[in-house]
């Protein structure tokens, strides 16, 4: 047997590796165009501060999406389990306010994310039965949980918001450590390093890549394919319900219908980041990058008056496709295909 | 006879035609309404462009891919050749326009098939992208802003019947629009595509094994790239038909509909892995979910109670069906599961 | 230095037909003035969106921000940045916001529900069945409006009642939804006379279905919608009257409201915008911030013509 | 040889850094017989891809009739006449056994539409030339193995092939489908059509070839006339190596048995086995395809739980619902089907072989033990001889015995009791299936308990101390393997 010999890291790894150099590139352009054009206006540091507390709302969800992906399935609820958890969340704080307008007791908030992260495991290890045990295709199972949840919280709310909470929540989430780093950066990024961690450092982590590659294999080398999927499907449930908890800070109040845009938005940036849809295959790396380099195209765009809004759009599904393509040339020939089927 | 029975337990055609029995009997329980004259006739016009969209989505998820891309492509065509129409000041009958957009159509689906069909890139993240790039060329380049009139060409086609139902109790009717016919002559030639030409049959072959279709004679590039554009048509026609029957184009109120569009097809037996499933099954899925949508008020299910009620049914309606093939299947001789989709 | 100053008026989105309209008023102003201000929408009307690019209004350093909120509550906290930085906002459709400096309202909406609900009235001769249809329950100004013309006609017609088992119905902002709800309505409550819309693809879309079902004459439907848009159901009778404020004038009149604010101009009722409909802004009653003009109007096939939009 | 049908001049061809033919020349006459022979990976599959036009060839060029080709496609090369049964089948499992049968030669006449009662002719006219018994309208994709394969040949049959080409067509066949198929290329021979035959099995190249060709390393090593060969100098042509083959005989069973079962039985699949297999025995099962021996091997790891009867581990009575409960209780099963039974393609090497015990190289807290891991790993790429370079290359980077090695090194990293091979050296060449024996009567001298499950007769009696002839789900006879012969298997088989 010929094999050429390969460096000291994997072939499979280098090829992701590359995927993230091209977002870097990407990125890179983009900052350089912005500095070119509206430098005084781009690299400040209010603007970079503002964007670090506004992506961690969908960051949070697109983290459980990219791992449901791994798993070769699909989570589309993050957005309905975000908003329910935020409702359930944001009526416990009213109740916990005092009458009297004094300060929410010291373990409110506290018990706000510990409450919260609950319900959306429970909520995800739901989405996770049906996948796995009652063998809805995720797609599906997913979708109908999600239009289910939004229908609980218009039921729970009428469809109204439910605000006027206690000052003390927001305050503390929105808060900015050492008037630097926006807390919701610093909630994003130790959820992401806990993925992280979950992936590359821990055995659960190998096995869902596995268990996405081939379910069958899987099963036939004893991967417990059923409790690995719901455990996903739960983490994803938490990560929705922090980026729940994150949006009820950032509007300082909870609705049915908040972030209805997140739910493509999630996908495009997880599948940006180099997650395939086919599973087995993805690095956090790449989903952070694109979540940030998400941020940084809309918050720029935003910095040209005379461009319309539209034309986010049309550059967001270009780069997506640009990276795919250039993926595509790099590699050189397309990589060894999965037989899908094997008879 | 008992070969037959088995065989139908086997098919999810069966469960689901039972699910949308369940369903029309529960309506015409509740509101004596549903099997009158008018109320088939409202069903079968608000099938038409769904009808019409499932279709496609159903010879894509044959073939092995996935496309999100329709409702934007769809938006865009009708859009694009509404406009042109007016600033041009057509007065002519229906057959420009729908040549037009087909046209266009072609192309956008063509756009679609050279990343899909030639490069072989995911179809999953191939449409994502395209779709944001659709909706920003006609939100961005085109400015598209609600039409508020059509050209009378397409508006006499849109208000025209092929007859009027009227309810002999209450007086109310309804007219059967004749886009209707449309969508029955894109079944009649989907059906003979995917039943009796090569193309069709290499649809399905693609969609079991890619690899082995390339090997059979089948030009693989070819064939998905044809799909893709005659899907691309399919959509354009929907979306104008759409405009017709609305006598006004909104460009973005297509838009989202894409996952409840595969939600039917997937929850008729369509299999998401590709490479299997039936028109029969497809149309009845998407009368479900068009059904459901339009008998809330019938069935009397609170208006704030809908997203529930439309979610707990894809997750029992897409349930029971799941575990019940599942099962059927489950004793099988090799003693391999089959379905053993990545979950 | 008035020339120097950036106003920007972010709309609920901008493909809206409404907000198009305003945009064509701003940009008028903005050429009539000399001001740098402009429109700058979302592309889908979504309370998230709109925060953020509120947010990076403000890390961009705006001198002023004219807003139509999607949802009152979402954006009051960053409207509170916005304030803490020093930026002048100015709010409209947004009574209930408090991190403002002003909010202008072309009326009240309890005065504007109502008037949809007296012109429903009229049409169906002050008596009979009716329900009321918003785009989403979870829409605030929409409910608002609904509220108000169903507390209206407890109180000034007696004569006439809401459906019980469904007062209120969602469009879902689209026309065809709405068209297909008012179909399953009339199918299902024969009894049904009037549907109060709200959006403005309710009463089209209503209207397409009564056309549709034979019901001209016997079912009546009122709401908002632009002139042009409307000219056809309008002239066919199919509805009789549509209520509206010119969204071109509302628009001119935040920058307007704006400008003084910069200045530094005494705010005193009442204030004379210089735009129609906006000569003479009152505070709402026990209120600093809501200040309401008398900008809505009705249109009717006599009238449909004249507005030039 | 001045006629020959198709001449392969020089042919090279590499995949992204795998050079696999270094100038390959073959030669094939019209009506012979030739066989294709080389170890896992020498380069086989590829020359036949490039003769059929699905890859392009670097270098060299393939003459057809005389005639130089140029870049053909796969219909192209049908037309010629030449027609090609893969090694992984290239059937459709979601579409019915007609279609799969008549789609080729209708698609090789450029037909359009379909005549869904023509294909059905077609179909019952290739299932009649060699007497395939097959419901017309089943799914492939819920056929067996064989079956498929059967398919796949039937279909390369309905054309008026010149050559055809068949890439290990025996692999999952019985031996009786194997008479059956040798009896067709007979006939297809006596028609002058000619057969290039791939195959590892050292009597089925004497039995039916020529002339065969031998690569080794993407190498034409030797061609020639297959009376000139005799077995010592086949396995020297291909591996470079010679070998002397012992028959394994246990040396101390215990007394407990590791394994027993009592009266199993599934419904539709067995009923009534029972056996008991003690530590430091290799016990053969074999049988007919659908003897349920499959079903079996699944029953014993938990993949389907028998329902009736019981098993018995070291004496104590086990429920093995699921194959975590299998591996709990030290038994481990190497699937039939490696590719998508038993590994992760595009996943590392190492993945692959570290997963069945994965659990035993965290710490606490879950948290994988990297340095464990890659001891693990370095240890298994070295005790099982697996040739790479890297073990984080992707697992589809390695030829078919190197594959199934990883299988196997998979199991026995997780230090079982019991373990269960389902034809353990399918599609597997004389090197690796030497060496795969080795290790397995090695495992079983230190005391495991090993079931074989193969048709593989030789295999079987070279290797096991015991045999269990399965027929319809029951077992027929059970005997010593030292005193059985192929002969007396094949015969309670039947
Ligand atoms: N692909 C499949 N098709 C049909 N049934 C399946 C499939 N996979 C698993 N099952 C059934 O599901 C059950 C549990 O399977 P498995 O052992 O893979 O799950 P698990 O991860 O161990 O679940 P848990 O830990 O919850 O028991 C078994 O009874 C098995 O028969
Ligand atoms: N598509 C491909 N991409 C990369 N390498 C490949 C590809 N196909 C084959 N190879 C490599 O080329 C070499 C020859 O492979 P080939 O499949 O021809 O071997 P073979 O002789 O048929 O082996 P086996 O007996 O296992 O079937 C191997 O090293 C294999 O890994
Ligand atoms: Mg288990
Ligand atoms: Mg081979």
């Amino acid at each position: 047997m010929t094999t050429k010999p390969a460096g000291n890291k994997p072939a499979f790894t280098n090829r992701v590796d590359q995927h993230v150099l091209r977002l870097l590139l990407v990125m890179a352009v983009w900052m350089v165009f912005m500095a070119l054009t509206r430098a005084s206006r781009f690299y400040t540091l209010i603007n970079f501060q503002t964007m670090a507390s506004q992506f961690p709302e969908f960051g949070l969800m697109s983290l459980g999406v990219m791992l449901c992906m791994i798993t070769g399935g699909i989570d589309l609820s993050p957005v309905g389990v975000a908003n329910l958890v935020a409702i359930m969340m944001a009526l416990l704080l009213k109740q916990l306010a005092p009458a009297d307008g004094g300060g929410l007791p010291v373990y409110a908030i506290p018990l706000v994310f510990v409450l919260g992260a609950a319900i959306g495991a429970c909520l995800g290890i739901i989405n996770g039965l049906l996948v796995s045990k009652v063998r809805i295709p995720p797609i599906l199972a997913t979708l109908g949980m999600s239009e289910l949840l939004t229908g609980v919280a218009i039921v729970i709310t009428n469809g109204a918001a439910v605000s006027g909470l206690p000052v003390e929540y927001a305050m503390t989430v929105n808060n900015k450590i050492g008037g630097l780093v926006p807390m919701q950066l610093v909630i994003f990024a130790i959820m992401a390093i806990i993925v992280w961690f979950l992936l590359n450092r821990t055995t659960f982590g190998t096995k869902i890549y596995l268990l996405g590659t081939n379910p069958t294999a899987a099963r036939f080398s004893g991967l417990k394919n059923h409790r690995l999927i719901i455990s996903t499907y739960m983490i994803s449930g938490i990560t929705a319900a922090l980026g729940g908890l994150v949006m009820l800070a950032n509007y300082n109040s909870a609705r049915a219908n908040y972030g209805g845009v997140y739910v493509l938005q999630c996908i495009l940036v997880v599948v940006l980041g180099g997650v395939s849809p086919t599973g087995g295959k993805g690095r956090i790396s790449g989903v952070v990058l694109a979540i940030v380099l998400l941020r940084m195209l809309e918050t720029g765009i935003n910095r040209f008056p005379q461009i319309s809004s539209y034309y986010i759009s049309l550059i967001w599904g270009g780069v997506l496709l640009l990276v795919m393509v250039l993926d595509y040339f790099s590699a050189g020939k397309r990589p060894i295909r999965r037989p899908r089927k094997i008879p | 006879m008992h070969k037959g029975f088995r065989k139908l337990t086997k098919r999810n055609e069966t469960y689901v035609s039972l699910v949308v029995l369940a369903l029309c009997l529960l309506i015409e329980v509740r509101s004596g309404q549903f099997f009158t004259a008018n109320n088939l006739v409202d069903i079968a016009s608000a099938m038409v462009v769904p009808g019409l969209f499932a279709v496609g989505t159903f010879m894509v998820i044959v073939s092995g891919g996935i496309d999100v891309s329709f409702p934007a492509l769809a938006s865009l065509t009708s859009y694009a050749t509404t406009k042109m129409l007016l600033d041009a000041g057509y007065t002519g009958g229906i057959w420009l326009p729908i040549l037009i957009s087909m046209a266009m159509g072609a192309l956008l689906g063509a756009f679609n098939g050279v990343f899909i069909g030639l490069l072989g890139l995911p179809a999953m993240i191939v449409t994502l992208g395209s779709s944001s790039v659709f909706k920003g060329v006609m939100q961005g380049a085109l400015g598209s802003v609600q039409l508020a009139v059509i050209p009378p060409g397409m508006r006499a086609f849109g208000t025209s019947s092929l007859f009027t139902a009227t309810n002999p109790v209450s007086g109310l009717t309804s007219r059967m629009p004749v886009g209707f016919l449309a969508l029955i002559a894109v079944l009649l030639l989907s059906f003979f595509i995917m039943r009796y030409t090569f193309f069709g049959r290499g649809i399905y072959a693609i969609g079991g094994n890619e690899a082995s279709a390339h090997r059979a004679g089948f030009n693989t590039k070819r064939t998905k790239f044809l799909l893709y554009v005659f899907v691309g048509m399919v959509a354009s026609l929907a979306g104008l038909i759409r405009t017709c029957m609305m006598q006004q184009n909104h460009p973005t109120n297509m838009l989202g509909m894409e996952m409840n569009i595969i939600a039917g097809v997937v929850l008729g037996g369509t299999a998401i892995s590709g490479g299997a499933g039936s028109l029969t099954g497809c149309m009845l899925g998407t009368l479900l979910i068009v059904i459901v949508e339009n008998s809330m008020i019938l069935i009397g299910i609170p208006t704030i109670w809908k997203s529930v009620f439309v979610g707990a049914l894809i997750i029992i309606g897409t349930g029971v069906s799941a575990y019940q093939v599942v099962r059927a299947n489950r004793v099988r001789s090799t003693g391999r599961l089959e379905g053993e989709v990545k979950a | 230095q008035e020339k120097d100053w950036e106003i920007v008026v972010v709309p609920k989105d901008a493909s809206n037909p409404w907000f198009v309209r305003m945009k064509v008023g701003v940009d008028e102003y903005a050429k009539e003035t000399g001001l740098n201000a402009y429109q700058k929408g979302t592309a889908e009307i979504d309370a998230t969106l709109q925060a953020q690019l509120v947010q990076d209004l403000i890390a961009q350093g705006v001198d002023a921000i004219c807003v139509v909120p999607v949802n009152p509550e979402s954006l009051e906290p960053v409207l509170k940045q916005a304030m803490d930085a020093g930026i002048v906002v100015i709010a409209h459709e947004g009574a209930s916001l408090l991190n403002v400096n002003y909010d202008i309202e072309a009326f009240s909406n309890t005065g504007y529900g109502a008037f949809i609900m007296d012109n429903l009235a009229e049409a169906m001769g002050e008596e009979g069945l009716y329900t009321t249809m918003v785009a989403h329950v979870t829409n605030a100004s929409h409910n608002e409006w609904a509220d108000a013309g169903v507390a209206h006609q407890k109180e000034a017609y007696p004569n006439m009642t809401l459906l019980e088992e469904e007062p209120r119905v969602e469009s879902e902002d689209n026309g065809d939804v709405a068209y297909n709800k008012a179909k399953e309505l009339f199918k299902k409550y024969p009894e049904l006379k009037g549907v109060m819309g709200t959006s403005s693809y309710d009463a089209p879309g209503v209207a397409r279905a009564i056309e549709e079902l034979g019901l001209v004459g016997k079912v009546f439907t009122s709401g908002t919608g632009m002139p042009a848009d409307n000219k056809a159901l309008l002239e066919s009778g199919v509805v009789k009257s549509l209520t509206l404020w010119d969204p071109a004038l509302a628009g001119k009149a935040m920058i307007s409201l704006a400008v003084k604010v910069l200045n530094g101009d005494a705010i005193e009722a009442p204030i004379d915008l210089g735009v129609d409909g906006y000569g003479a802004l009152t505070f709402k009653e026990g209120s600093e911030l809501v200040l309401e003009g008398q900008g809505w109007i009705v249109i009717n096939k006599d009238n449909v013509d004249s507005f030039g939009f | 040889m001045a006629d020959s049908l198709l001449r392969a001049v020089d042919i090279q061809k590499s995949f992204a850094g795998v050079h696999a033919l270094k100038g390959v020349s073959l030669d094939i006459a019209p009506g012979e017989i030739h066989c294709l022979a080389g170890e896992n990976g020498s380069g086989k599959s590829t020359l036949i891809k490039i003769i059929s036009g699905v890859y392009q060839p670097d270098g060299g060029y393939i003459e057809f009739d005389g005639n130089k080709l140029g870049k053909i496609t796969p219909i192209d090369a049908i037309l010629l006449g030449v027609q090609v049964i893969y090694q992984d089948f290239s059937v459709f499992p979601n579409l019915t056994v007609m279609e799969n049968l008549a789609l080729n030669s209708e698609l090789s006449d450029k037909r359009k539409i379909v005549n869904w009662q023509r294909m059905r002719q077609i179909a019952e006219e290739a299932v009649a030339t060699i007497n395939f018994q097959v419901d017309l309208d089943a799914l492939v994709g819920t056929l067996t193995v064989a079956q498929k394969q059967m398919v796949a040949i039937c279909r390369a049959l309905i054309f008026n092939a010149r050559l055809i080409i068949m890439d290990e067509p025996t692999t999952a066949l019985t031996r009786k489908e194997v008479q059956a198929l040798f009896k067709v290329i007979l006939q297809l021979k006596a028609q002058g059509i000619s057969i290039l035959f791939v195959s590892h099995k050292l009597n089925e190249v004497f039995e039916i070839s020529e002339r065969f060709s031998i690569l080794r390393n993407g190498e034409l090593v030797v061609t020639g006339f297959t009376r000139d060969l005799d077995s010592a100098k086949f396995s020297y042509y291909m591996t470079g190596r010679e070998f002397s083959d012992e028959q394994f005989s246990a040396k101390n069973p215990g007394d407990t048995p590791l394994l027993e079962v009592r009266n199993l039985g599934l419904s539709g699949a067995f009923e009534g086995i029972s056996f008991k297999l003690h530590g430091g025995e290799i016990l053969g099962i074999t049988g007919l395809l659908d003897s349920g021996r499959s079903e079996l091997a699944l029953a014993l790891f938990g993949i389907r739980e028998a329902d009736s009867g019981e098993i018995l581990v070291k004496g104590k009575r086990a429920r093995i619902n699921n194959p975590q409960a299998a591996i709990k209780r030290g038994i481990g099963l190497v699937p039939e089907d490696r590719l998508s039974e038993g590994l992760f393609l595009p996943q590392s090497i190492a993945d692959n072989l570290i997963i069945a015990e994965i659990d035993r190289l965290a710490s606490r807290f879950k948290v994988f033990d990297k340095k464990k891991r890659a001891r693990e790993v370095e240890r298994l790429v070295k005790e099982f001889a697996i040739a790479t370079p890297n073990p984080a290359n992707a697992c589809q980077t390695l030829s078919g015995g190197n594959q199934q090695r990883v299988v196997l090194a998979k199991w026995l990293a997780c230090n079982l009791d019991v373990l269960v091979l389902n034809g353990p050296t399918v599609g597997v060449d004389i090197g690796s299936k030497h060496d795969i024996h080795g290790i397995l009567q090695n495992l079983a001298r230190d005391g495991m308990g090993i079931i074989i499950i193969s048709d593989d007769l030789p295999e079987v009696i070279r290797n096991c101390s015991r045999v269990i002839v399965l027929k319809s789900g029951r077992i027929v006879e059970e005997m010593d393997a030292a005193e059985a012969t192929e002969q007396a298997i094949l015969s309670r088989m039947m």
